[in-house]
């Protein structure tokens, strides 16, 4: 199991060849990686992503303990930045692996329902007009129903 | 003493990051009473408990948890990783 | 839309990155990585992946035009390997991107549904006692119905 | 005249990848039907329908489908991709 958390960006294919190199016994490695987008009105100049650091490593470690024990995980790999970040850049990745791909995709989709709405993350996006938090949507917090 | 720490929004219209506190309360609602008691902006960063989330020693938690030997109370709006 | 059937290998990492830059508008890419693995109980030589030229890519392309239309997808990769393969090496590789992770997600599981159990590969796992055809699993033909 | 392939262990079986085959049958089914009267190696392969699938001009179809204008039948398991 690996969590990092970072300002710098990261590799996501190199971090995906690491994460398969690694694997002994499973067959089957699901990935996720989000990606900064405009606005769909357009003039998003930045993202800024705030994170509580005493409680970040720790939340995620904790719902990679959950996802591993749920669905019989052989690993599990989340890398997720804060700090300043651009349109095209890559937020943040989710790695599982396992003996067959249900277990693999499953896992992945419960880190990145808990990650979106209970790790400490928050964003913010900046225009030319000024800057504004992003809200919670309720279709993610909705998503933890199904777990 | 406890330290209080405020993230995003709520550090914003609270004005800043983090501040210790000397206080009586034994739960966070009490805390939070005590907060918004103090001035406008408290008040306007807590005006609805239900836009926001609380963190107690890095553990998220309710509003009604106990304060007994706690060192950190975090307040945030709902979480946007991933 | 993006299908390759190649018997060389190729890198998962690097397959991931184009497919990522190559994002114009999508903020979710997931992937699936296929591997080798041994059998329960040990001596795989190596697999043999054997199949039907004529129709392999046209009938993947056909499993992915699919995908696209009912998940909205903004695009979608398959590469899958024929021939000789050992243990450890990747087999085949799925990526999908959506404005929204739960397309993305549903996509790559669709594309590997049907490629498992509709797209035209036999696999044929080789050990010291001889060499044996993996049989279909029913797990994978039911998994079919909930699309 | 249509080209008749094999795939997997229904090739192995019948111990070639293709042959071309001058056939009355209209269906696949006849086609099958005419096949395994010719040996035991093709009745062998053929000797359980439910395990084998088949493709007509490389489009995945059923045992009744209709010969006309085809120009390739293959003949193979269930297949076991990704």
């Amino acid at each position: 199991m690996s969590v990092r958390v970072q300002s710098d960006p990261f590799d996501p294919g190199a971090a995906l060849n690491g994460f398969v190199s690694a694997q002994a016994n499973a067959g089957a490695v699901v990935s996720f990686s989000g990606i900064v987008r405009d606005r769909p009105e357009g003039g998003l100049q930045h993202m800024e992503i705030e994170h509580y650091p005493a409680m970040t490593a720790g939340a995620i470690s904790a719902i990679v303990d959950q996802a591993v024990a749920r669905f019989g995980l052989d690993d599990a790999l989340v890398i997720h930045r804060h700090g300043i970040l651009k349109v095209g850049e890559v937020i943040m990745m989710v790695a599982t692996s396992a003996r067959h791909r249900a277990d693999a995709f499953q896992g992945a989709e419960f880190l990145m329902d808990y990650l979106k709405s209970r790790a400490p993350f928050w964003k913010k996006e900046v225009t030319g007009d000024g800057a504004s938090w992003v809200a919670a949507r309720d279709v993610d917090e909705a998503a933890l129903d199904r777990w | 003493m406890i330290d209080v720490v405020y993230f995003a929004w709520v550090r914003e219209r609270i004005g800043l990051p983090r501040e210790t506190v000397d206080t009586d309360a034994t739960t966070v609602a009490g805390l939070v009473a005590e907060l918004s008691a103090r001035e406008d902006r408290y008040a306007m960063a807590f005006s609805d408990l239900s836009a926001l989330r609380v963190a107690v020693d890095q553990e998220l938690t309710d509003f009604d948890a106990a304060l007994d030997g706690v060192r950190e109370v975090a307040f945030f709006p709902p979480m946007t990783g991933g």
